[in-house]
Order: structure tokens, then C-alpha cells, then sequence
């Protein structure tokens, strides 16, 4: 049987062949998002993963500083921060094996870091010189999508394509709140659900889209609950909680993997900094529900419970922090250095091969940078603008 | 050429076989869209697909065309080569945020390591008494969007030579079917070995010494009935067939105008803003001291797509093409 | 306190400050689709709306007939039928007050002329003498939307545009199960939500979006399940039930005008006919399915409830036979006779004014009807195209 | 004419305030987009009308840009006058379907009975150092679509004016806000009465007699820059701001080149299929035998809008307005 063949035969029939409509209460999340940090199920978490996601969370922490610093020296051009959001960031990349794929957003850098991105290459759209900075297929990261939610219908196609060539592939694809009422949401969310893509949603609802609250953007008791309308399972989750973000998705990746069809998590977080440093948060939020936030730190939470159970000694503390200077350090170094530039990089990539149009304007825009540098100027050719 | 009896196809006949001969060919490729797989399609044109590639291969999609063309595009980045059919023109609206900011941008986002090979088919135009929003001719959404190919068929053979090509690009192909030709036949033969015709060469489909008609899709017919036409008034007119829009083929039509000295352009999407303004332009930048006119236009008017009842007032037909051509300065003023 | 300050504040706060997600049981749509007729509640019907019902969906029927009938004698362009969904049309049309709007799709011709729409000026699009063969404002009616689900958020704006005014309007909006899977469905959906906007919409379930069935469209319990993530009821109805549908729209009715925000309706019906003149169903349904459906037909399930009750006699059912007679006879009568077109009405409503470049394109229109009629020409000006 | 002391506004302000007084004198005035509200727009345009007109005339929407064309439709289907703000050019094509068959249509599709008087505000353009997505110049899609007024300002008066021409249009109109001319300021004075400009009408901006300059938006300024350096190479240039690309005002734009011979269509958008084919189409149609050489063009590259530090090489520049007025044919050929 083939992959499409596998749904459901819905033939419409007249009552009273009518069935009862599913139940949806496997569909429907918790009413209270999903926690582990805190409570007793955090004993029984293996101690490296701990680790892992700790020094991650810190590497990821000073990332976001390090990145917000180059804006002030203006070596990025803008950089949204995650601060505050990188336990969704990190537990989304250290969820997936190698051959799967991540869908990030915009404010997502981190999470492409996290997955083993070079921290520079990352960078390079915010740095502005270029649009991507890496090769999507070398960590199986698609291109930072700066337009809301239209990377997720990529994600569910990538998703089905790999089903459809039987590999054993999962799509996690990243989206705030504010991406949930774009109309690409709904039509990714139903493809998955009809197709059954292996593909995971993970909405990160950080309070905000820019100044706009949660309050405007939506009337639904949870954005998992969303998950409803399209027949797949909604999960709510902690999203400062690293280990309760890492469980819930690796249930989704685990379900999608086994053919079981996609997921929508909500974690529930908050956006620490200003949408990005071009952003005055100031003039939209209170610094007192900042304030209130602070005590629910996703790096703190961890350490807590690291250090409660004697897991973070004074050396690995050191160690991790030495880690993540280093990388700072480094990513500092390097985008402290200017770019090698090659302006014919603009007429070399939007076909396979330039049109005879582009030639033309590829030799004009040469003419005109040799003409800037002295260097003697082919005749101008006829009439070619 | 043909030797053997012509057995007459369909341009949708031949826009079908050219979809199952690249199926065949390539199992990356995948036809998706409304409608495509247990219909046939509403033109027919994927006809006997589902039944011959499976519903893995040949997908009837939920009904949203952002959707659609997302889910081709993820699908494209894992290597497949979709072929993506949009219902109608004017339902490919609510893709053009995947198109113009996904699909004609990501080879060059990520400088080429992540190309597209994806081929998006639009039946437009009208012509065939379609209410609202099924008869229009969006060429010029497309043509200003760099990253896109726009091909469009006028004839049988290209249907089928040019389909081919665009599912084998690398690149992003917006693959305009002339809705009014689909029931057209000519001398292609569906038995007989099939050739793939490259993108990016117009093509000479009368020649003549008074005048060229430039034009494409669902003009050409028009074009060549107006030359002939024309002869009764002594004009001999030459017919350029562009066939794919972008890449232009500044060439073979600046060298038509440079020996005719006159031009035309012609087609059915609204004038301002149209195509053929680009057109006019470019022509008269490469020919302008062989003009002895300048190149005149007969478009649309600059109007919604009217109703089935007067939409033979807005379509160029062949006494509008005359009257243009008459405007071309016979009387030539010295110069 | 304005429209808009009335929307519930949400404000970000982390836990243990959170409160359990709301509820989602009010939101969520029986298991079964709401029945009236065959069941006890059908005795407490007003007699007086049963027969309305009954003479409008006999009328109803007549009409679609007889517009199909149009379409082979070449009178009509295209009918998109609503044989065997005429409850749904008629009851929506018979649930809104005079004030109210109905924002119907390509399908819903019927709706509009049950609310009260010349049956001849209601058909201008599909004969295509014009797109709109009426004024919007004079009963209310948008006009018939040819994209699918675009009009859905026109309606949410007009409602919320009226309420901001104090008027006291509701917008009824019909929609295929096909248009739910548009992403104009989620933006209209949410906004209505979030604007607490007094909107109904009605989804009509016909089993299929042209060719391609609901189990490819959808994977949700039903499309009323869709109601939970925007945070409104959905509710589940009989579509050939026209009491029941009548019931389930008047209570979102009643809700909305008194400010309970929008609803999802989801009515299960079945398209008896192809989806127009033009399609050829046997391509992917079977006949038994039509015919499963027959016994379950709108007109006859009020039928046997009025005569059940005595409620419907010979000298009822003639005259009700009768009046559509009448109203197909007009029809047929006046579809027959060739509109009377004027080519310059191309150009007069593109814009408030013509602009100077209509205006020339008009002249050379005229020139050349005048041309062809043999009148003397002017001489053509300039080097206008 | 100013006499009391000129206070300078930006342009972002006097749109702005161009809100504000149709705001003011009209109660069917309603702004809504994403972030218009409290934060006053990203580029603070709107900035203060949520507090002095309330959140129900000032609203922020949910993040969905269909939605908000497509309830903004509603709205002024029942009489509102509804100001949409896009939040940056790209992120208006989710809203193309709304735009095109909607926006566009609703008054022709009913005769006149419903007509749509809506303003959306589309930032556009680049040169701010956007990002991918921040700096597509679209107008090729609006001036294409037939029902829609396009206007652009290059002044901070003519914003004002405009901008309130517009909302007072009973017709839909896209009004596109050069992004980096929002903090460019000139002598509008926010203390004198204002003045509304109507749409349709270019106007000359330099007067000169070597060769006409045609532009609009951002390119205005570029343009006044050129044409003050040309004076060095002997060029007496004058430029034309076009300020609405439909209507477009032949009348103003064909008398200049009829004066000067000769003329450069000066954009930022992608040159082909871009607007200046068009203007150059136009004009050389009225104006062929007044020309000295064919109209040339000088507009962006036929790509995806470049990143921040690639972008000056993109953008048409003085250096590069200047090379095209050479190419012009200065030694004649006797014609
Ligand atoms: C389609 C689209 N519309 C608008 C924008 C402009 N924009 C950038 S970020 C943003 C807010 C996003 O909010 P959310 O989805 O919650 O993500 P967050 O910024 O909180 O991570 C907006 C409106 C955009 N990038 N894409
Ligand atoms: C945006 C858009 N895409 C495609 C179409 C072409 N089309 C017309 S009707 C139809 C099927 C509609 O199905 P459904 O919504 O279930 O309504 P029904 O026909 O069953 O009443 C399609 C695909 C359209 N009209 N609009
Ligand atoms: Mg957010
Ligand atoms: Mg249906």
C-alpha cells in the first residue's frame, strides 16, 4: 500500500450510518503546561542529558548577548533575540538525529547554532552579507524564514517527500505565537494532518509578536488547542522548563517517526529582551512582568536542579562557561573582521545559469566598479541599459 | 516531416504526455494540485496519471493553493521535482507569498546550494466564457519577479517540447497554458519520437517585410490569422512567437523589428503595466534607428477581466491588430 | 468602554502565577449531528416556520432545476447546483433579520434568492451578462464569492465594522468543507474570535470539494472541532434537517446580536448533483452514494413531518407546487430573453472617474462598434494603443 | 511663501499627521495593521492615534495580513474608510488574493453600488539596510492590476497631501511610503494649513532642457542629485516626479520630453517587467518623432533584492543615472 493509500476511506454516508464524530480528547493538551523541572519526574532524567541541555543553555544564553553586542558595533545589521526562549531553542535541535531536518523562524539562530551550525555562517542574513550563510543540506537546517509561518508547509513537504522515498526523516519546524494567525499555519497544520507528514510544530509563545500580546492575536484557551481542527495531537509544555520541552518533542519526533503522524507543541515562554535592539519594548510592556519572568529562568531552573542533585560541581560550571566565552570570543573575533564581498554573487544565483540579460547587467555593473577603481572602461555596449 | 498518418492530440492531450513521459523518465517528479489525480484535473490534462503512477505521485491536495505550492517547495528542497497545477490563474493568488518569496528566491538565498526545481502550471487567459476570476492573464505578476521562468505554449509541440523542459529545469517555472488552446490541435503526433524544446528561444512562426507581430500563448493564433489577413491589405507581416517570456530572447526579436523596421506587440493581459510595455521598451532600446513607428501595443484593456458576454470587446482580435498596424506610419514622414 | 477593551487582558506571567487553560467542553460540537425532524423536539416546532421552510425549499429545489435546465438550452454559463443542500440555503436565508447580511459563496445563488434577490438578477454572474447582477446593500447580500473562503473575512469585517458603529447586525457567511482548508478560513475565523465579531459561519459538509472527498481534506473529528482553536462553539447539524439547521444558526444568530461573538456551524450535507453542468461525477463517486442519500432527502424529511402532524394538505402542497411553478416560469421566461448589454459599462466602473487612459481605450472601443456598425468613423487619433 | 519660522518634520511625521486630521475630520477613518496600536508602527507613523482615537478607530491585528486586507474590505463594504498598514512591502503579497480579486474588482464586480474606499500603506523600497524580505519594491504587481490607484511620495508635503488624497478616495488606493525618505525633511511646515494633492497629476520638479528625468517615490531625490551633477558635464536635466503611477498623467510627462528630445526612466524596482517599461513604452508612443534617442532606462537588477552590503550596488545611483544621460546620442545622427 502506498503512503497516500494509508488514509482514512471518509465516504460520505446519510444517516443513520452516521458514526460519532472521534472522541477528541487525545487530541485536546493539559490544562496546565507540561512541567518535569521542579517536580519529582525530574529525578528520573538521565544526568547527561541534564548536562547537555545545561551547557547548551548557557552557550545559548551568551550567544544571544554576544549577538545583541555586535548590533551596538554595528557588526549585525539587527539580531532578534532569543534570551529567555533558549530551552525551546536548544531542546529543538538536541531532539533530532542527524538526517532530520529543522525549520527555524527568524528568531531562531539559536537553535541552528545548537544543531551545530557554524555560529558566523548563521549569522551572515543578520550580518547582511548575504541571505543564508550555509548549505541547508549539510545540518539539514532550511534558510532562517524572515516571512511568518511560510516555512512550515516546507517542513510538512520535506516531511511527506521523505516518507514518500521511504527515509526515515522528521521535520521540526519553529513558529511564534504570532505566526499561528497567518493562514500558512492552518494550510501546513491540515497538509501534515492529511498526509500524516512526520513533521513536528513547536510554537513558541513568548507573549508577544513585537508589541502586539497574546490577548490580540488570539480567543482559543491554548494555541495547542488548535491542534483539534486538524485532527493531530496538541501538547502544552513549559517552555523555560529545558527538559520538559526536550520530553514533549521527542514523544512528537517519536510519534512522527513511527508513522503516527505530526504534532503541534505550545511552550510557553517569554521574550526577555526587545523584539529585536531596534525595538523599545518600553512602550508596550511593563519592566515589572519582565521582572516576573526572571525568576522562572530556563538556565536557572536547570542549575537548580543540576546542583540539587549534586550533578554541577564549581569545575563544570567553569568549564561550561569557559566553553561558551570561547565561542563568543570567537564569533566576536570573526565578525569583527569585514566580509569578503563579491558583488557578481548577485547575478550568479538567481538561475542555474544567468540569463543573457543578467550577463548584460553583471558587465555593467563590472564596467562601472572598474570606472570606481581607476581601471580602464570596456566601451558601453549599444543601447543596454 | 511526418510521413505516417497525423493522428491529431489536444494541446491538453500533449500537455498530459508530457507530464507522463517525464514521470516515466524521472521518479523525482510528482504532479499535485486540485482535482489532479482521480479527476483528471477540470482541463483533463492529468488525465490517467493517478491511475497510471499512484496516488503517492499523482496527489489530489486539500484545497489551498499557499499550501500547494509550500508543500512543493519542501518537497523540491528534499529533491523531488514537483509539478504543481494551479486551478486557475487567478487562484494562484493566494500562493504568490510562497512564490514570490520562497520559490523565485531560494537558489539565490542560499547561494545556489539550494536550487528548486519546481514547475508551477497556470491555465490563463481567457476566451472560453469563464465568470470572474477564471479568465485572467497574469503574465505581469510573474515576468517581474526575478528567480521565475515563464514559459507559455502556443502551439501543440511546444505544449509538449516546452513542459518538458520545465520539468527538467533546475529552476522555478511558471508554465502559463493558454486556456483557449487546450482544445487546440495542429500537426504534432503523439506517436512519433517527442522533442524538448530549450526555454528561452523565441521563434519565427511566419515570416513577412512590412511589419513584426510580437506576441505569445493564446495571441499567436490571432497574430497569424491577422497576417493573413493583412495581406489583402499589401502588409506582409511577420509573427515572433516569444514562447517563454523569461528568459527573453532579445535577439530573434530585435532582429525581426530591425528588418522590418515595424512593430506591434500583442496580447490579451491588460496594457498598463502589461508585458508589452517591457517589450515595446526593450525593442525600441536595441532598434531604435531602424523604427520607422514606434512599436504600438494591442492588449487587454485596463480593466478586471470582463463577463462571458463582452469579453469579445476586450480580446485582441485581428480587425484591432490591422487597425494598429495601419497606425504604423505608412505614409512615413521624412525621418 | 469601547468594542475593542472589552477582549479578555491577557498578560504573560510565568507560573506558578498560571491558570488551568480554559475549559474547551462549551466549544466543542456534539458527537452527532443535531437533529430536529424524526425526533420528539420536531412536535415543538412552530407549525407556521415548518411550512415556510417547506414552501422555500420546494421553491428552492424548483429553482436549481430549472437553472440547470437553463445551462443546456445554453442560457446559462455555468450553475454550480444545490440540489439536495436546500436546507442549508434556505434556512440561512430565513434565519437573519432584515438588517443583517448574508456573505454566500459560489454555490449559494439559492441563499440569496430565499432572502429575497430577484431570481433572474441573482443568476448575472453565472449567466455572465455582468459579475453582479445586484446592489450588495439593497437585501444585504454580498456578492457570490468565486474564490473560495475569501469572502469569510468580509464578513467578520462588516460585522465588527457594524458593532463599532452600535448597529445592531449580523453576518451569516457560507462555506464548502473544500474552503475550510484556505487560509482565508483561519484569518476570518480568528479575527471574528478575537474581535468577538457577530458572525455565523456556516460550513456546508457536502462530502466533497469537486472531485477530491472530505478524508482528503481534512483529518479533524469534523470540521466543527475547528471551532476550539479560535476560541468559538462549534456546533455539528443535520444539513438536510432545515428545522435543525434553522435551530442551530438562529441560536448562533441570537448569540451573536447579543455580543457572544462568532460560531462554527458545520452542517453534514450531500451534493446530489456534479459540482456544476460542466463536471462529469461518475469520474469519482459512485452512484449507490447519490443514491443512499436520496432517502434521506431535505424536502422529503419536512414533508413526512407536516403530514405526520396534518399539517400539510393536498390543496398546501399544490399551492406551494404552484408558486415555484410560477417562479420558474418567470425564470425560464426572462432568462430567455437576451440582456441588453452596453460595452461602455467596461469602462465606467473600474474607477469613481474613468481615468484619462480608460477614457482613450473607451473611444477606441466605440470606434470600432461604430466601425462595425457601418457608422462614420473618427479618425483615429494619436498613436493611442 | 513661508514666512514664520519652518519647524522641519520627516516625512513619517506628516503621514502620521496626514492620519490624524482624517482621522480628525472623518469618524469612518480607521487605521488597523500589525503593531500600529500601541507601539505606533514600526516606523512610528501611527504613532499617538491609538491614544487619541482609541483602540477600536486604531487597532492592532492579529498577525495575518489577508485578514486584515480582507476585513478591512468588510469594513468599508458597510462604510468605514479603513487605513491598512503592510507592514513592510514583502509582507503584502498574503494579501495579493484580497488585493487583486477583491480590492481591485468590488466596484466594477458591482456596477458601481459598492465601491471600496481603502488606503493601504505600503512601506517599500530599500537603502535602510533591511534585510531579505525589507526591501522589495512591488509596485511592477499594483500598477498591473487594473482598479487600484498607485501613488508614491518623494516629499514631505506631497506625503501629507497624498496621503489624505487617498484616504479620501472612494476608490481602494496602495499608497507606498518610500521606507528611507521617512526621516527625510524639507520645508513642509506641520504648522500651516495643508494642503491635499489631489492623485493623477505629475509635476516637474527641475526644470531643464538637455533631457527629461523620469522617476517617482525614492528615486526622486536620486534623480535631483544627478541632475545637479550633470550641470558639470554640460546637461541641463530635467526631472519629473510622477507621484501616481495610476492614473498615470501622460499629459505631464510626454510635454516635458517633447521639450528635451530625450528621457530616462529613473527606478529601484527590477527593470524588467518593471514600471519603467511601461513609461518608456508610453512615452515613446506619444512622443517618436520628438525623441533624439530611444528612452533609456535605469532601475534595479533583475534580482531578489540583495542583501544590506551588496545593496548599494543595486540601487540606482547618480553615477549610474549620469552614464545612461550619455548614452543618450548626444553626437546626433542626422534623423
Ligand atoms: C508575513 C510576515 N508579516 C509580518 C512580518 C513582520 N514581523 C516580523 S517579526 C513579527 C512578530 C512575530 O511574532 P511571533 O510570531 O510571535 O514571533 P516572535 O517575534 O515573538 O518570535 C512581525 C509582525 C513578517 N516577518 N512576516
Ligand atoms: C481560491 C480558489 N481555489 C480554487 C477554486 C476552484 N474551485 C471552485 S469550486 C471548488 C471546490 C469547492 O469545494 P467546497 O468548498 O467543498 O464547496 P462546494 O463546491 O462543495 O460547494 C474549487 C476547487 C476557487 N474557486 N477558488
Ligand atoms: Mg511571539
Ligand atoms: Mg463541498
Amino acid at each position: 500500500m502506498t503512503v497516500m493509500e494509508q488514509r482514512g476511506a471518509y465516504r460520505p454516508t446519510p444517516p443513520p450510518a452516521w458514526q460519532p464524530r472521534t472522541d477528541p480528547a487525545p487530541l485536546l493538551p493539559d490544562a496546565l503546561p507540561h512541567r518535569v523541572l521542579g517536580t519529582r519526574a525530574a529525578e528520573r532524567v538521565d544526568p547527561d542529558l541534564l548536562r547537555r541541555l545545561y551547557a547548551q543553555l548557557v552557550r545559548g544564553r551568551r550567544y544571544n548577548t554576544q549577538a545583541t553586542a555586535l548590533t551596538k558595533q554595528g557588526r549585525l545589521a539587527v539580531y532578534p533575540s532569543s534570551t529567555g526562549q533558549e530551552a525551546c531553542e536548544v531542546a529543538a535541535a538536541l531532539v533530532l538525529e542527524e538526517r532530520d531536518w529543522l525549520f527555524p523562524s527568524y528568531r531562531d539562530t539559536l537553535a541552528a547554532v545548537a544543531r551545530g551550525l557554524d555560529p558566523v555562517q548563521a549569522l551572515t542574513l543578520l550580518r547582511g552579507d548575504w541571505h543564508t550563510g550555509y548549505d541547508p543540506r549539510e545540518h539539514r537546517v532550511a534558510p532562517l524564514s524572515t516571512p511568518l509561518a511560510t516555512q512550515l508547509p516546507h517542513a510538512v513537504g520535506l516531511a511527506h517527500a521523505a516518507r514518500l522515498k521511504g527515509d526515515d526523516v522528521v521535520a521540526l519546524a519553529l513558529v511564534g505565537d504570532g505566526g499561528t494567525s497567518e493562514g500558512d499555519f492552518h494550510e501546513a497544520l491540515n497538509f501534515a494532518a492529511v498526509w500524516q507528514a512526520p513533521v513536528v510544530f513547536l510554537v513558541q509563545n513568548n507573549g508577544f509578536a513585537i508589541s502586539v500580546p497574546l490577548a490580540k492575536q488570539t480567543a482559543a484557551p491554548s494555541l495547542a488547542h488548535k491542534a483539534v481542527g486538524y485532527g493531530m495531537p496538541g501538547r502544552l509544555v513549559d517552555g523555560n522548563d529545558a527538559v520538559a520541552v526536550h520530553e514533549v518533542l521527542g514523544e512528537a519526533v517519536a510519534r512522527a517517526r513511527a508513522g503516527g503522524g505530526p504534532t503541534l507543541v505550545e511552550a510557553v515562554t517569554y521574550r526577555m529582551e526587545a523584539h529585536t535592539n531596534a525595538d523599545d519594548d518600553k512602550r508596550y510592556r511593563e519592566d515589572a512582568e519582565v521582572e516576573a519572568w526572571r525568576a522562572h529562568d530556563p538556565i536557572a531552573l536547570l542549575e537548580q536542579e543540576l546542583t540539587g542533585r549534586g550533578l554541577l560541581d564549581e569545575d563544570a560550571v567553569r568549564a561550561v562557561r569557559e566553553d561558551a566565552e570561547a565561542m563568543a570570543a570567537d564569533l566576536r573575533e570573526r565578525m569583527n573582521q569585514d566580509p569578503v564581498l563579491d558583488p557578481a554573487d548577485l547575478f550568479a544565483h538567481v538561475y542555474a545559469r544567468p540569463t543573457p540579460q543578467l550577463l548584460e547587467q553583471e558587465a555593467l555593473l563590472r564596467a562601472e566598479l572598474d570606472a570606481e577603481a581607476g581601471r580602464p572602461e570596456d566601451e558601453p555596449e549599444g543601447n543596454a541599459r | 516531416m511526418t510521413t505516417v498518418a497525423v493522428k491529431p492530440a489536444t494541446m491538453a492531450q500533449a500537455l498530459g504526455r508530457a507530464l507522463r513521459d517525464a514521470m516515466a523518465d524521472d521518479p523525482a517528479v510528482h504532479v499535485m494540485g486540485e482535482d489532479v489525480g482521480t479527476l483528471g484535473g477540470v482541463f483533463r490534462v492529468t488525465d490517467g496519471l493517478a491511475k497510471e503512477f499512484g496516488e503517492d505521485r499523482v496527489t489530489d491536495t486539500p484545497l489551498a493553493e499557499a499550501g500547494i505550492l509550500g508543500t512543493a517547495v519542501g518537497m523540491a528542497m528534499y529533491g523531488l521535482r514537483p509539478v504543481v497545477e494551479m486551478q486557475f490563474d487567478a487562484f494562484a493568488y493566494p500562493a504568490f507569498e510562497q512564490l514570490l518569496s520562497h520559490v523565485a528566491k531560494m537558489r539565490n538565498r542560499t547561494r545556489g546550494a539550494m536550487p528548486l526545481p519546481l514547475t508551477v502550471r497556470v491555465p490563463y487567459g481567457g476566451g472560453i466564457g469563464g465568470v470572474e476570476h477564471h479568465s485572467d492573464s497574469s503574465e505581469a505578476y510573474y515576468i517581474a519577479t526575478p528567480g521565475l521562468h515563464v514559459v507559455t505554449p502556443a502551439t501543440v509541440s511546444d505544449a509538449y517540447g516546452l513542459l518538458r523542459a520545465a520539468i527538467a529545469s533546475d529552476d522555478p517555472v511558471v508554465f502559463l497554458e493558454p486556456k483557449r488552446l487546450y482544445w487546440s490541435k495542429d500537426a504534432w503526433n503523439p506517436e512519433e519520437p517527442q522533442a524538448v524544446e530549450p526555454i528561452g528561444r523565441a521563434v519565427v512562426r511566419r515570416t513577412g517585410r512590412s511589419a513584426t507581430l510580437i506576441t505569445y500563448g493564446p495571441s499567436v493564433p490571432v497574430c497569424l490569422e491577422a497576417a493573413e489577413a493583412a495581406r489583402a491589405e499589401g502588409w506582409d507581416l511577420e509573427v515572433v512567437d516569444l514562447r517563454s517570456l523569461v528568459p527573453f530572447d532579445d535577439e530573434t526579436v530585435a532582429a525581426s523589428v530591425r528588418r522590418t523596421g515595424r512593430a506591434v506587440v500583442v496580447h490579451e493581459s491588460g496594457g498598463f503595466g502589461g508585458p508589452g510595455g517591457e517589450i515595446a521598451a526593450r525593442v525600441t532600446e536595441r532598434c531604435f534607428h531602424h523604427l520607422e513607428a514606434p512599436v504600438l501595443r494591442v492588449a487587454g484593456f485596463d480593466i478586471p477581466y470582463p463577463p462571458p458576454m463582452l469579453e469579445r470587446h476586450h480580446l485582441p482580435g485581428v480587425d484591432r491588430i490591422l487597425d494598429a498596424v495601419a497606425r504604423l506610419q505608412w505614409e512615413a514622414q521624412s525621418r
